[in-house]
């Protein structure tokens, strides 16, 4: 069972990731597989560090004890605000189009937005 | 867009293709083993540098501090961008009712008030011995802005809107940022370099200790704290009630 | 096996659980399972900070998603864009039905919140309580099969039967249509076109050779070149409805006298009179 | 020091921003200024004793973050300086909301940081920020095409920056470092599994951002649907900053081979959509696919001079695009729309100046001698020696000639009344002008960094280039390119999976070499 580990949970969580990004068509489900990709790259940094001996690295002062690695979990801090950052905006630029397009399915909104722009072009010309 | 035809062909291809990357990613990290003692030099020497017990904290505020200040940014620019892009949507939104939804049950109004001082404690105890104890700044600062989401199902949004309402936040937003960015500003002041605490270390373990990590954690939690509110308060306004 | 093992293998089922949900809702709801369950796997891989950030990330982000998506304190009302009946102009929705349904809400108190979905989807949006009423030209369905509510129509319509005159068998209809099952059980095979702009585009560039539709829709295809097809009139007389969320008792019968009195007072005529002719 | 004073300077004026907003564009101007002078300082103690490192915060290396002034820093800090000039020269009369102008200020904070990173997280970080921003500045004017462009490009570079991330992962856990310099000497010539991997992932990370056909997909729109400024920001800097990293990871990582093959993808492909696009902004965002494949193959070669004038060709497309993107604006504005027959029509209307910009900027992207790109042309096919590769060149060259043979007429000064001097001199002017010097004047200011171009043999071969595409287009092409190629592949689901499905061919190409 040693293959179950974070780091191939990771990498099928971000291929899910992948698949929710080129298969759903539905905006919101698709910035949830956006989370859940950039989330699980986080997993697989903490796996990688993971010791069954090891304890969290905060120093208690006793002889002898094997710390994990600290410097991913320092790193993996900023990579989860990043995320958060990254779907609460893209939540919003979603939102606007809802409201114009009344609709959350990307595909329709890619059309609708390609019909638009050749009506702008067409009355220009 | 035609066809349906067309578009399984594309999910096809999607499938194929992201099989094929799990198949390589999963081959090659089968061979990735660990090199013993990396970072062993921050639990050697963490305490005796920066002060603080926890080193995860002592990496992030003190070690690395330049990409938590992009962190920061980062969190920052969340919030003006949702608060820009969002007062924008619709310019007129009806006025919040005064009368909140959930709150007519008496069952969820002293759920409420009881659970969120309770949060609030938490988060606090969270922020302040962030160099002591796993926490710090960021979660009790999201922790506390979560927690008044409760008391705003309480007491509707209107209610505690009103006491944090869109100047406060600005003020505050201001202060938190403008404080972050200053005290990092500060250093060379006392003869270090930027971004290198000056601050005494003091006793590791000890509540005032570890130079200016405390410090930091309480700027970026209340930043946190009045970020994550002001997003909140905005997806309510948007969506007209709690 | 370890705890940690069984959470690892949970966090893979729990996603793909959630990310098939149709309902962002339900997808929504998933995730913060996955994100709380992670924080579990963080604190069992000895990263404590971590799993704190994670919890209170995932709470934060959990309730913008809810905020986001959650309407409250209005009718729903999702359908396919129809010409003349229920369509955009600019920023805003227009349309027959449009105007019958802003005037309900109105006299519900309500504020009309409309989303366009693929026709097909209509019914389970309505089933599953996402939505109040499905509307976008809908010609009711076997009535006794179906378990949502069918308003009284408003519009008699008829259904038209579009054919290319060439051998390829390839046909098409609006899905989940009553007509594209009727081709269905004709011709046995269909592509599906989820939208009406999908149709109108499909004809345009010549893909398509069969397909029914109805009256409104007829219409609008009309002023495209329909030079190369066969065009049959269903004898048939059914009339548009609205289709109301089962578990909406309420606004079902209020939509009913609402329609009801809009044609006493001979408003509806002028309505109809107003897009339609 | 200084390196470190940059991106804290712009992150300061920032918040100073956020407190006074009005006066915004005083302060955004004043920082640039403010940044000029500490380049110029970096510079003079660049000459003096060579390369700067700088740990942040006095620790060793290896637990801090270091940043690093060479060469790289050099050219492109004096381009973000030029670019920042001209920006906020140009946006000074068309009054924007202070919110533009946070989001300026912190994008040049962000891209000193990039100029100078030499931590791999740090990158990640910087680069992420980076992301926000430009998502933030093209869905600004929140037209909804804008919007659908500035989320398109937001889940692309998230998904790029994953991947990036993923590399980091494998790569610290093998080395114990996040700093570039000590990664490159633990791998020297190392060449096993997770090497292989984790540079594969770091180049498609990248490539995502950079610019590179196949990869980053969102280029085309993000540039052509966004406002001037922002596009010539993007143009200029944002994916310049990827290009800078590619050039760092070039020199640790064995992705020579890799990196050739994809520059002479990206430079046919985007030649020929180029060639396909009937769009002033089109045609340049598409070229830039092409400009970026110069870069790549210089890397590819790993010689010196290629490595040179790789960077050089970067810089110099930097300035140009950004000029292009200004000055096309303009002439967008003043006619109405931006398509090839409707600019040639009415080029009466554009401003002599802006028609003269155009008119340089077009001509220095087909590789016109003297003017920026020629001169990292020369230094590049300088290092090449496989035949096949020049064969690549040349064509990458002469699809980017007959690309814009079409536009070259808009820049002819058709009326005599109207002489160039006698535009008022607008501050939008000042900032052609500003950009026009450097790009003038570029053969003599790299030639005062110590490196030498021959000009005199190195004529004929542009030349020649230049002189059979425009015959080429006038005697065949002109009357049997019409139509576009297919662009399906700028659709977000095609992007993702041309995206992934990029990620296998990279390792494959790293792997079997």
């Amino acid at each position: 069972m040693e293959w179950i580990n974070g780091v191939t949970i990771g990498v099928v969580l971000f291929v899910i990731g992948l698949l929710t990004l080129m298969l759903r068509r539905d905006l919101i489900v698709k910035l949830l597989g956006l989370g859940l990709l950039n989330t699980s790259v986080i997993l697989v940094l903490i796996s990688l560090g993971y010791y069954t001996r090891g304890v969290a690295p905060i120093i208690t002062g006793k002889p002898e004890q094997i710390y994990i690695d600290p410097l991913p979990q320092a790193l993996v801090l900023s990579a989860i605000v990043i995320n958060l950052a990254i779907l609460a905006l893209s939540l919003v630029f979603v939102m606007i189009l809802m409201e114009r397009y009344h609709t959350t399915d990307s595909v329709k909104i890619a059309q609708q937005i390609e019909y638009e722009r050749s009506q702008e072009q067409a009355h220009i010309r | 867009m035609i066809a349906g035809k067309r578009l399984t062909a594309q999910k096809t291809i999607a499938v194929i293709v992201a099989l094929v990357f799990l198949l390589v990613v999963l081959f090659s990290f089968s061979f990735i083993g660990k090199r013993p003692g990396a970072g062993e030099e921050f639990i050697r020497q963490g305490v005796e540098d920066t002060g603080a017990v926890n080193i995860v904290a002592a990496i992030y505020l003190n070690y690395r501090l330049f990409d938590t200040i992009f962190e920061i940014l980062v969190f920052a620019l969340a919030v003006i961008g949702v608060r820009f892009h969002l007062h924008a949507v619709k310019g007129k939104r009806p006025a919040l009712k005064e009368t909140p939804f959930l709150s007519e049950s008496n069952v969820v109004r002293v759920a409420g008030d009881l659970l969120a001082p309770v949060v609030a404690l938490i988060s606090l105890f969270l922020i302040v011995t962030g160099h002591l104890t796993p926490g710090g700044g960021f979660s009790g600062g999201a922790l506390l802005g979560t927690g008044i989401l409760l008391l705003a199902v309480a007491r509707g949004g209107e209610q505690v809107g009103r006491s944090l309402n869109d100047n406060v936040v600005d003020r505050l937003e201001q202060i938190f940022f403008v404080g972050i960015i200053a005290l990092s500003l500060l250093p060379p002041l006392f003869g270090r370099p930027l971004l290198a605490n000056f601050l005494p270390l003091g006793e590791p373990g000890h509540l005032l200790s570890s130079g200016w990590i405390p410090l930091y954690n309480l700027l970026i939690g209340g930043k946190v704290f009045i970020g994550i509110w002001a997003m909140i308060y905005c997806f309510i306004r948007h969506r007209g009630d709690v | 096996m370890t705890t940690l093992q069984g959470l690892l293998l949970l966090l893979p089922v729990i996603a793909i659980f959630a990310l098939t949900r149709r309902r962002p809702l339900g997808a929504i709801l998933g995730m913060g399972v996955f994100s709380i369950l992670l924080a579990g796997v963080y604190l069992l891989s000895h990263a404590p900070d971590v799993a704190l950030v994670e919890v209170a990330v995932g709470t934060a982000f959990l309730t913008f998603y809810i905020l986001a998506v959650r309407k409250k304190g209005k009718l729903m009302v999702v359908g396919d864009e129809t010409p003349y009946l229920l369509y955009r102009q600019g920023e805003d929705i227009v349309g027959l039905e449009h105007e019958i349904l802003r005037g309900f809400a109105g006299e519900l108190g309500l504020d009309l919140e409309i989303l366009f979905i693929p026709r097909q989807q209509v019914p389970k949006w309505l089933v599953s309580e996402d939505a109040d009423i499905g509307a976008g030209g809908i010609v009711p369905t076997t009535r006794e099969k179906s378990n949502l509510l069918i308003s009284d129509g408003y519009l008699k319509t008829r259904l038209f039967h579009i054919s290319r005159r060439s051998t390829n068998k390839r046909v098409a209809g609006i899905t989940g249509s009553r007509a594209l099952k009727e081709i269905e059980k004709k011709n046995g095979i269909a592509d599906h076109h989820e939208y009406f702009s999908d149709l109108c585009a499909g004809i345009d560039e010549g893909k398509i050779t069969k397909c029914s539709v109805d009256l409104v829709r007829f219409i609008a295809l009309k002023r495209q070149v329909l030079t190369n097809y066969n065009i049959e009139r269903d004898p048939e007389d059914l009339s548009y409805v609205f289709a109301v969320s089962p578990g909406e008792k309420e606004i079902y019968e209020g939509l009913n006298t609402y329609i009801a009195r809009l044609r006493s007072s001979g408003e509806l005529e002028s309505i109809i009179e107003r897009y339609l002719k | 020091m200084n390196q470190l004073l940059l991106p804290v300077l712009f992150f300061t004026t920032g918040s100073l921003v956020l407190l006074w907003p009005r006066y915004a564009r005083l302060i955004t101007l004043v920082a640039v200024l403010l940044s000029g002078a500490l380049v110029a300082v970096l510079t003079t103690h660049f000459f003096v004793y060579g390369p700067i490192s700088y740990t942040i915060g006095g620790w060793p290396d290896e637990i801090g973050i270091e940043l690093y002034f060479d060469t790289i820093g050099l050219y492109f800090s004096a381009l973000t300086v030029v670019l920042g000039l001209a920006v906020s020269l140009y946006l000074w009369s068309r009054h924007m909301q202070s919110h533009f102008y946070l989001l300026l200020n912190f994008f040049f904070g962000s891209i000193y940081t990039l100029i100078f990173a030499y931590d791999l997280f740090n990158i990640f970080v910087a680069m992420e920020f980076l992301t926000l921003l430009a998502f933030l500045l093209i869905g600004y004017p929140r037209r909804p095409y804008q919007i659908w462009t500035s989320l398109k490009y937001l889940i692309l570079s998230a998904i790029g920056m994953g991947l990036y991330l993923l590399g980091v992962a494998v790569l610290y856990y093998h080395t114990g470092a996040l700093n570039l310099g000590i990664i490159a000497e633990l791998i020297a010539g190392e060449y096993e599994m997770w090497v292989i991997v984790s540079s594969a992932l770091m180049v498609t990370g990248m490539a995502v951002r950079a610019g590179i056909f196949l990869f980053s997909m969102w280029l085309p729109d993000a540039y052509s649907f966004s406002s001037p400024v922002v596009a010539a920001l993007l143009a200029g800097l944002s994916t310049k900053m990827a290009g800078i990293i590619l050039i760092r990871l070039a020199a640790a990582f064995p992705i020579d081979f890799s990196l050739l093959i994809l520059g002479c993808i990206t430079g046919v492909l985007g030649g020929l959509y180029a060639i396909f696009s009937h769009d002033l902004r089109r045609i340049i965002s598409f070229s830039a696919f092409a400009q970026i494949g110069y870069l790549l193959i210089g890397l590819g070669g790993s010689r010196e001079a290629g490595i040179t004038g790789g960077m050089l060709h970067l810089v110099a497309h930097g300035l140009i695009t950004s000029l292009l993107f200004l000055a096309g604006g303009t002439a967008i504005a003043a006619v109405g729309g931006g398509s090839v027959s409707l600019l040639n029509a009415k080029r009466a209307v554009i401003s002599p100046l802006a028609r003269l910009s155009l008119l340089i900027g077009l001509l220095a992207l087909s590789g016109f001698p003297w003017l920026p790109p020629f001169v990292g042309r020369v230094l590049l096919s300088g290092s090449i020696e496989a035949g096949w590769l020049q064969a690549v060149v040349s064509l990458i060259s002469l699809t980017g000639v007959i690309a814009i043979v079409r536009l070259l007429p808009v820049g002819y000064i058709s009326d005599r009344n109207s002489s160039l001097f006698s535009c008022d001199l607008s501050l939008e002017s000042l900032s052609f002008v500003l950009l026009l010097l450097p790009i003038i004047f570029f053969v003599p200011l790299v030639r005062m960094t110590g490196i030498e171009i021959d000009l005199g043999i190195n004529l004929i071969k542009p030349s020649m280039i230049l002189i059979s595409g425009i015959l080429l287009w006038h005697l065949v092409l002109k009357e049997r390119i019409t139509g576009t190629l297919p662009k399906g592949i700028l659709q977000l689901e095609w992007a993702i999976i041309t995206l992934v499905a990029g990620f296998s061919i990279i390792y494959l190409m790293i792997a079997l070499l």
